[in-house]
């Protein structure tokens, strides 16, 4: 079994998924349990796995490789590296505590349990593929249970939101897939291995525009300013978990692409596109804020604000520097942690009050002490407070920028004070001022809850306290990026 | 043994969280945990302190974070200045949180009152230790968290709520500017820890003035937004919302004076590049004497007091900015004691009486003699009257002006320092003396909070007393270092500032006993003076004109952009898909028609008799598919 | 060979584009079946006039036009008896007004 | 080789042709008429059964018959594709008049059909393309005092003619271009004769004026849907499948046995054709409402995919096209099992009675959903593989025009297709009477979903395959 | 002299064709067009004897001109409308029709004139007639001989199309 760890852990829940679709409707306490009790096991061999885990290498570790597809020399490889183990074992806690809070789901379980797995597999898959033609198949996977998710169990205007959600990516998707088409037969032996793929270098123009290519996908997914519509619609109607995961780790995918993909193999076109990362990356930090501050609706302002996040994991990006890289994956890493907290949080509410109008609350903290604590604590994370993980991502992001773009620093500090607007203003409306009589019956959050946060807490307050532990599984790697993209031979 | 010193803010933060998950099953007894813990710090500090007394400099630190070449490290220095931060914050701190257990009696958050002081204890007591800014930086952020929620303590109060969001938000602009400092720093000399900042360290980056320059202007930012400085000055009256204890530690002796301390550690660089001591100076003249002026006509006891504290840290930044470095720090330490002293006294009386205008109070000194006694203290010594402490480091601060070349300071702040005096027994007289004018069932407050009144008083008394010439000018020796200026006394500058100090008691007295009703008049006849300073020189209302409304227009702007422009592109390639489709399938109902249309060859007339052939016409479709492989014909035989 | 090939050639093609014609503006079903049938003469005059000259084999040309003749003659068989059995139910022959489907 | 000797390797063909005669006698005797379709398929299967795969080329019957893998491929998927049709004739309801004959019908279908793949002269080609074109005719208008399946076959019926009175008008320019009807001879005489490129490019023209009206391509795709829309509902199934197949089987071996040397004349008009169809296609199912006529456009869309495999005719696009066909065949033909089922339930086509399938039939539900996601190209399905190599032949012979509106027209189509997956899933149903699945039609279901889902996650066999069946 | 009688009678047929066929689209009549193609046919039919191809000659008169006429007529007679004779007869696409094709002949004409046909056999002289005529006999042994497959397949494709035609057509 450890040998194929990472077969187990992409595998396990898509195997899951299938025996559940043989059960009767009717056991859905079963499902449910089934279903978390998989996921808990998943997060155990994902435990191994960073136990396992050599951080000092710089090289692909836990790989599998596999003809799968000879004719076309499609590989089955995976794999995993600093860059990507962060990533999948956000997943894998992800995964597990949306499950857990998966169970306010109280119709068509099975169908959901189902899909929910499939989607594991699908966001797994796409962090350990290191072929790309298996990496755009995990990519697509994504997109289907997730149409369904929100779609069937998603708010109001769900149907107008999945498929916006389904289109966009797919559009992206597709110009991504021309893309890897375009790798693959620029390279020579033809070859879909990442890793080889990496060693090739191809000439200027093509790095260009395939690099463009990908960008369309990625940025759709991130999504980058002005890339973003979809978010706000797929973040408020989908249901609580959904979101979480959609935040936590499909916003990932995108970033995590340049990370594996563009960068390594299109050194030129990055370096090419640098500056206009670095636009669009303060337009969205500065836009995202500024609009997540105008929200109405508690979804769609932490919805917003994860455009004016993951500015900020494209502005360490965009700085080719070795704080700007490791800020930007730790940023990843972070945002998944507290804006998957945070929706958390915004369902906790919603099923209580079923409202999530930010001005229709208020003086919640008096009734929801416990709530009211947890709220303030992933608010704090997330407008960057010291001792909180988001700072630290934060300022390895900004001090990366700023050795390289130093006003693209300055105009992102801007961003940080929206944060705090922001965030603040959603603390004031919600939890303080005089308490709104309507509310005066909702119960405290409970057990359940608080347990699919705690271990989100411990996360957020750990790195924020001492994050070279985290940094020490990502810095080997991400140095070895950095060699590449500045063009030193690795 | 050194390493000890990481338990200072260690045992607040462990009573935090005690406090934070078990405080409520414990009650009133909560409180004990946040006093112990912050004996202990007082007491295992002691060492320290008097080793820095001593000439003893304290160093340890691990590595926080390594990425490339870039090295932060975490840990402490303690050296004297420091070391008289770590006097203050524990002194006072552990006095105001022991004043709080009677203050905020029965509350029904009472534990996590004390749980938000203990992390202030803990934040607070880190940022004095830090050893580097990043550190320091971490710890600021954290102490305005607490002050944040603290000044929301009671957040069903709409405008606490309101006041903590605006305390927490403005003074992240200063955070802002600090942060930009600190990188700025940090990329031109490559270093954060905060011994590097002196002129040894800094020379061979001499040429990199103009940055460094800036930077160190940007540091000053964060202590304008921190110490509550002009134009960032409008959160601090605004916190006064928060419980009265949380305005004496955080708003007046500990939190708002960190700016300062940020000012002093970065003494070094600011002078090594002097450019920026003259914006500092100006900065910290302009706070004080505005702030004064809108405290003469204040009617909230707190609200008085916070724009006195304005104005005293004007006091201290201004004192640094002309070089006074002893000057300010040591105005720091005393004006940490009385202000502290005043606001628990604020915090007595309002405590008995139940409200904070200063209108409706009046001859309480009868029913609260301890208050009364130690609140008069403090006032004669935030007025300058020797030889209470203000008086000697206020003094100080003076001479510095004086001698700085530059007499507007010293005249500003010398008025200051008159207006000062006024203000202050303005609201002495008209809290303690003089006939009630409104019937209290007032009653003093209990032991538990008047012994740290009385403990604190002694404090304002005698603490300026190391800085007095008696004393041989021990402070400033002690904090300037072996490098510290000669102290003469200029006895003129003494002088003045006496007799200053006493005109406007002196007048105070008249006004606000003698003539009562005087001032109205006065304030009817010099109204626009009057309104300007009663109105707060209208700061918040051109904030709220110009930077809130225009920010939060911007925003909603933005989101009306967000959905009608860029969401509303996407919808219409998606309308436009469908109307696409539409077209499409109009061409295939009106076949004929539409690829007569398209070819472009036929007569209009033609076109119209063409239009009312029907649908579902096998012949349209054929003759379409003939001009379709017609025109294929063309595109293929045009060579 | 009487006439030279370029004359029959024109001829076919004028037939062709008359049959052509008739496909396109006979109302009539049956109309447009017989000028399926010009369209496909047409195409014979092609075929044996083409395995006179051109052929390398001159069967081959006539053999080609013999089954144009026969599958032309099973195409109006099959044509008609759709129209016949769509006459029994619509009453109509005409191609206007054959448009259920449509859209 | 003469026709005797040859007649050892037609054993398939002849085993089908024997099955339809002896259905049209049985028909006479046998009262169980559902049997007689049975049977059909039964022949088939023998027929399947006895195919061998010809390990050297064979020209039969004095080369008017070639045996090679290609036209093994063709055989193959011919008959599997008639099979999987009569499999849904038999529970299609109203049950179809005349079974007999029908199912004879079918039968011949499939020797026409086989004939096509494994034409390789102008006769022939007229030939079998007429014989499959006939049929289709009769079976669209197999439905009695149905005014919509009669009206689909007359015009079908008219538009079809048409078409290949122009095609033969170019085969006969072409025959007197060359002087043969020998697709291989044809080819050698353009090499050595002078004759005129602008010439001969019209009668390919010409030519794909009936082959482009078999495959539905713009603009002569215009009968598709009304046809598709009024025929039985199997035989829908069958025509966007069985002739498209097949028509693209002789495109391929025309354009690349005669005139490989012209490829860059038609490649550019063909990319082109390729756009529009696909486009034309994909916009106008958009605003469709009855679930046939959607999948008809659809039909076509997919067509214009499949073109650029064709267009490009690089090694990967030739192997594209039947690796896609494929694909698409299992796709579409599942695709339209469902809609039969459905629509025995409703006894309509409109796509509204699909709301709430997901609770009436989950499995009915689950399966359409695999289907329109394999026809949208989403992976791990079938139709993922095939839009994967049509996509990389298109980059790998650098048309990139063409890669991007097809990139495009897929994002467009996921649209339609999502529609009905929205109706199934995202709309609660009126009623929660569940639909009966008819044993032949779900056993028809199975084949084709296990079919997507294989080729989908292991494609390397079906690959393996074709790249066999292009030793030409 | 006969020659060119005879050239002048086979350009008189193929123009009298044309208008037949002319008439076969345009006369407003179904029945009088039926008419007119069986004049085509005969026309054509002169063509081919002119062509020495007689077999299919006499194919052509008897069975497009025998067969498929009477099915036609038949066709016509079941299902013509009586007193119908005013609706118009042609649909309003006649113009671009009209133009289309003018185009097309242009196009194909022009094509078709341009290339040498005499070059492509070899022979250099503008009339060709480098086959020998093709007698019955060479037919028939041909059709049973070498194209017996495509014989043998047109008689399936008989069969098959018959007994479709029957089933569709069938009243019932």
């Amino acid at each position: 079994m450890l040998n194929h760890l990472l077969s187990w852990i992409v595998f396990v829940p898509l195997a899951g998924a299938i025996v559940i679709l043989f059960f009767p409707k009717s056991m859905t306490q079963w499902i449910k349990w089934k279903a978390t009790a998989l996921c808990g096991f998943n997060l155990l061999l994902g435990c191994i796995l960073l136990a396992k885990f050599n951080p000092n290498v710089t090289d692909i570790q836990f790989l599998e490789k596999a003809s799968w597809i000879p004719q076309i020399g499609v590989n089955y490889t995976l794999g995993v590296d600093g860059i990507s183990l962060p990533m999948v074992f956000l997943t894998l806690l992800l995964s597990c505590l949306a499950c857990i809070g998966s169970f306010g789901i109280k119709e068509r379980e099975k169908e959901y349990y189902f899909l929910y797995l499939l989607l594991s597999t699908g966001m797994l898959g796409t962090f350990v593929a290191l072929d790309l033609f298996l990496f755009y198949i995990f990519w697509e996977v994504v997109l289907v249970p997730m149409y369904f998710l929100i779609g069937i169990w998603g708010g109001p205007r769900k149907e107008y939101a999945a498929i916006k959600f389904f289109l966009y990516t797919l559009a992206g998707s597709l110009f991504m897939l021309l893309g890897i088409l375009a790798l693959y037969f620029y390279s020579s032996p033809h070859t879909f291995d990442m890793t080889e793929l990496g060693k090739i270098a191809y000439s200027r123009t093509f790095q260009q525009f395939v690099f463009l290519a990908f960008f369309l996908g990625f940025a759709i997914k991130v999504p980058i300013w002005p890339f973003h519509t979809w978010l706000p619609d797929a973040h408020v109607e989908a249901p609580t978990p959904i979101s979480v995961l959609l935040a936590g780790v499909l916003l990932k995918m995108g970033t995590y692409g340049f990370f594996r993909i563009s960068y390594p193999i299109l050194p030129d076109g990055a370096r090419w596109f640098q500056p206009w990362m670095g636009v669009l990356a303060v337009t969205g930090i500065i836009y995202g804020g500024f609009v997540s501050l105008a929200q109405q609706d508690f979804k769609k302002m932490i919805a917003y604000s994860s455009v004016s996040h993951m500015g900020f994991v494209l502005l360490g990006l965009a700085a080719f520097t070795q704080d700007g890289l490791n800020g930007a994956l730790l940023q990843m890493f972070n945002h998944g942690t507290i804006t998957g907290g945070l929706f958390l949080l915004v369902g906790v509410l919603y099923d209580r009050a079923h409202s999530r109008d930010l001005n229709g609350f208020g003086g919640l903290g008096v009734k929801m002490t416990v709530y009211s604590g947890i709220l303030i604590f992933f608010s704090l994370a997330s407008l960057g407070l010291p001792g909180l993980s988001g700072f630290v991502s934060e300022f390895l992001c900004l001090l990366g920028t700023f050795q390289v773009y130093r006003w693209f620093a300055v105009l992102a500090c801007i961003g940080i004070i929206l944060a705090a607007t922001y965030l603040l203003y959603m603390i004031q409306r919600v939890l303080l001022g005089p308490l709104n009589p309507k509310w005066s019956s909702l119960p405290d959050i409970n057990r359940r809850e608080i347990f699919t946060l705690v271990p989100l807490m411990i996360f957020i307050l750990a790195v924020g306290v001492y994050p070279k532990f985290i940094l020490e599984y990502m810095a080997p790697a991400l140095t070895a990026l950095l060699a590449k993209l500045n063009g030193i031979p690795f | 043994m050194v390493t000890l010193a990481y338990l200072i803010p260690l045992f607040p933060l462990l009573a935090f969280a005690f406090l934070i998950f078990f405080g409520k099953r414990f009650g009133d007894k909560s409180a004990w945990v946040a006093i112990g813990a912050s004996l202990l710090s007082l007491i295992l500090s002691t060492p320290f302190v008097m080793g820095a007394v001593q000439g003893q400099i304290f160093v340890h630190h691990f590595e926080w974070l390594r990425i490339g070449s870039a090295l932060f490290l975490f840990g402490f220095s303690i050296d004297a200045l420091s070391a008289m931060m770590l006097f203050v914050v524990t002194v006072v701190g552990t006095l105001i949180i022991i004043y709080s257990v009677g203050y905020m009696h029965g509350d029904p958050r009472f534990s996590r009152f004390f749980a938000y002081l203990s992390l202030f204890m803990a934040s607070m007591l880190s940022l004095v230790l830090a050893n580097s800014l990043l550190m320091l930086y971490i710890s600021w952020e954290l102490v305005g968290l607490c002050s944040y929620l603290l000044i929301g303590f009671w957040f069903e109060k709409p405008s606490a709520a309101a006041a903590s969001k605006k305390a927490f938000i403005t003074t992240r602009v200063g955070d802002i500017a600090l942060f930009l400092g600190m990188l700025l720093l940090f990329f031109t000399t490559g270093t954060l820890e905060l011994r590097n900042l002196n002129h040894e360290f800094l020379a061979p980056f001499a040429s990199q003035s103009k940055v460094l320059t800036l930077a160190g202007l940007l540091i000053f930012g964060g202590a304008v937004g921190k110490s509550a400085q002009f134009p960032l000055h409008v959160w601090l009256p605004d916190a006064m919302e928060g419980p009265t204890p949380v305005s004496a530690l955080i708003h007046a002796a500990t939190m708002v004076a960190a700016g300062v301390y940020l000012v002093a550690r970065s003494f070094g660089l600011i002078t090594f590049f002097p450019d920026a001591l003259l914006p500092i100076a100006t900065i910290g003249t302009i706070t004080a004497f505005m702030a004064a002026f809108i405290a003469l006509t204040q009617t909230d006891i707190k609200r008085v007091l916070a724009y006195s504290t304005i104005s005293q840290l004007g006091f201290m930044i201004a004192a640094l900015g002309l070089k006074g470095y002893g000057a300010g720090t040591f105005h720091l330490m005393t004006h940490a004691f009385f202000k502290a002293l005043l606001f628990l006294g604020a915090g007595s009386v309002i405590h008995g009486t139940g409200t904070q205008d200063i209108r409706e109070m009046g001859g309480l000194w009868k029913k609260m003699p301890h208050t009364t006694f130690t609140f008069l203290i403090a006032s004669l010594a935030i007025a300058g009257v020797p030889p209470l402490s203000g008086f000697w480091s206020k003094d100080e601060i003076l001479v510095s002006a004086y001698e700085s070349g530059m007499p507007i300071f010293y005249y500003l702040l010398s008025i200051t320092a008159t207006m000062t005096a006024f203000y202050m027994f303005r609201l002495v007289f008209l809290t303690f003396f003089g006939k009630p004018r409104k019937e209290f069932h007032v009653h003093e407050s209990p032991a538990i909070m008047t012994i740290p009144l009385w403990l604190l008083a002694i404090g304002s008394a005698l603490v300026g007393l190391p800085g007095s010439p008696w004393m041989n000018h021990f402070f400033q020796t002690f904090i300037e270092g072996s490098h510290g200026a000669e102290h003469a006394i200029n006895l003129f500058v003494m002088g003045i500032s006496v007799g200053l100090g006493a005109f406007g008691i002196v007048l105070a007295w008249l006004l606000y006993l003698v003539f009562p009703a005087v001032p109205e008049k006065l304030g009817a006849i010099f109204k626009p003076l009057y309104l300007a300073s009663n109105r707060k020189l209208w700061f918040d209302e051109l904030y709220q004109a110009t930077v809130i409304r225009g920010w939060y227009a911007l925003s909603s702007a933005l989101a009306k952009f967000d959905l009608g422009v860029i969401d509303g592109l996407v919808n219409a390639t998606g309308i436009g898909n469908l109307r696409l489709s539409d077209i499409q399938n109009w061409i295939d109902i009106h076949i004929v028609d539409g690829a007569v249309n398209g070819v472009g060859a036929l007569t209009r007339g033609f076109s119209s008799a063409l239009r009312k052939i029907q649908t579902g016409f096998v012949q349209n479709y054929l003759i379409i598919s003939f001009i379709g492989a017609l025109m294929l014909l063309f595109f293929e035989l045009r060579k | 060979m009487l006439i030279p090939l370029e004359h029959i050639l024109i001829f076919s093609t004028l037939l062709f584009a008359i049959g052509v014609y008739g496909v396109l503006v006979r109302r009539n079903v049956v109309g447009i079946l017989i000028s399926i049938e010009l369209i496909l003469n047409s195409v014979n005059v092609n075929l044996i006039a083409f395995s006179r000259s051109n052929a390398l084999d001159p069967v081959m040309g006539q053999v080609f036009a013999i089954f144009v003749i026969t599958l032309a003659a099973v195409g109006a068989t099959v044509g008609l008896a759709i129209v016949l059995a769509l006459y029994r139910i619509k009453r109509t022959v005409y191609t206007d007004e054959i448009n259920l489907l449509k859209w | 080789m003469d026709a005797v000797t040859s007649l050892q390797y037609f054993v398939p063909e002849l085993i089908v042709l024997g099955t339809a005669f002896a259905l049209i006698l049985l028909d006479l005797f046998v009262s169980n008429k559902r049997l007689l379709i049975l049977l059909g398929v039964l022949g088939i299967g023998a027929a399947l059964i006895s195919v061998r795969y010809p390990h050297e080329p064979l020209s039969l019957f004095f080369g008017f018959f070639v045996l090679d893998p290609f036209s093994f491929f063709f055989k193959l998927a011919s008959l599997g594709i008639v099979a999987i049709t009569l499999l849904a004739s038999l529970a299609y309801k109203p049950p179809l008049p005349y079974s007999g004959e029908y199912s004879a019908l079918f039968l011949f279908m499939a020797f026409g059909l086989i004939l096509m793949g494994s034409s390789n002269n102008l006769l022939m080609i007229f030939l079998s393309i007429e014989f499959v074109s006939i049929l289709s005719y009769l079976l669209v208008g197999f439905l009695k005092k149905n005014p919509q399946s009669k009206e689909a076959a007359l015009k079908y019926l008219l538009f079809g003619s048409t078409s290949s009175g122009v095609m033969l008008f170019g085969m006969s320019i072409l025959f007197g271009l060359t002087g043969s009807i020998d697709l291989n001879m044809i080819q050698a005489r353009l090499l050595t004769a002078p004759v005129s490129q602008a010439l001969v490019v019209a009668t390919i023209l010409l030519m794909m004026v009936g082959l482009g009206f078999k495959i539905s391509m713009a603009p002569f795709h215009m009968w598709a849907p009304d046809v598709y829309e009024g025929a039985p509902t199997p035989v829908t199934a069958f025509l966007t499948v069985g002739p498209k197949a097949l028509g693209f089987a002789i495109i391929l071996r025309i354009l690349h046995t005669s005139f490989l040397e012209l490829q860059s004349e038609w490649s550019v008009f063909l990319s082109v054709l390729s756009m529009l169809t696909m486009t034309i296609g994909n916009v106008i199912a958009i605003s469709q409402t009855n679930i046939k006529r959607l999948l008809a456009y659809s039909s076509i869309a997919q067509a214009g995919y499949i073109l650029i495999g064709l267009a490009v005719s690089n090694v990967i696009g030739v192997q594209g096209v039947l690796v896609y066909l494929i694909a698409y065949a299992l796709t579409n033909l599942g695709a339209f099992l469902c809609v039969i089922i459905v629509s025995n339930h409703f006894g309509n086509d409109e796509i509204e009675s699909y709301a709430g399938l997901s609770e009436k039939s989950p499995f009915l539900a689950f399966c359409l959903t695999l289907f329109l996601l394999s026809l949208a190209g989403i992976p791990p399905l079938a139709g993922f593989i095939g839009k994967y190599f049509v996509f990389a032949s298109a980059i790998e012979g650098k048309f990139f025009t063409l890669a991007v509106v097809a990139a495009l027209n897929s994002a467009v189509a996921a649209f339609y297709y999502f529609k009905v997956v929205r109706l199934m899933y995202l709309v609660p149903a009126e009623t929660k009477e569940p639909l009966d699945h008819p044993i032949p039609l779900f056993l028809a279901l199975i084949i084709t979903l296990a079919g997507i889902i294989v080729m989908g996650v292991w494609p390397s066999p079906f690959i393996e395959f074709v790249s066999r069946a292009l030793i030409l | 002299m006969l020659p060119i009688l005879a050239k002048l009678f086979i350009y008189g047929v193929l123009f009298l064709s044309l208008v037949a066929a002319l008439g076969v689209v345009l006369l407003p009549n179904i029945f009088h067009a039926a008419l007119c193609l069986v004049g085509t046919l005969l026309g054509i039919a002169a063509l081919y004897l002119a062509l020495q191809a007689e077999f299919i000659a006499v194919v052509q008169v008897l069975l497009y001109v025998g067969a498929v006429m009477t099915l036609v007529i038949f066709a016509i007679m079941l299902t013509h409308r009586i007193g119908d004779m005013t609706i118009p007869q042609t649909n309003k696409q006649s113009l671009p029709a009209c133009l289309a094709l003018f185009a097309f002949v242009v196009l194909i004409g022009g094509l078709l004139l341009k290339t040498d046909w005499s070059i492509l056999v070899g022979t250099g002289g503008s009339v060709a007639s480098v086959n020998p005529p093709v007698d019955t006999f060479m037919l028939g042994k041909a059709l049973l001989g070498e194209y017996v497959f495509p014989f043998e397949v047109v008689s399936v494709i008989l069969i098959a199309g018959l007994i479709g035609a029957i089933v569709v057509a069938r009243k019932d």
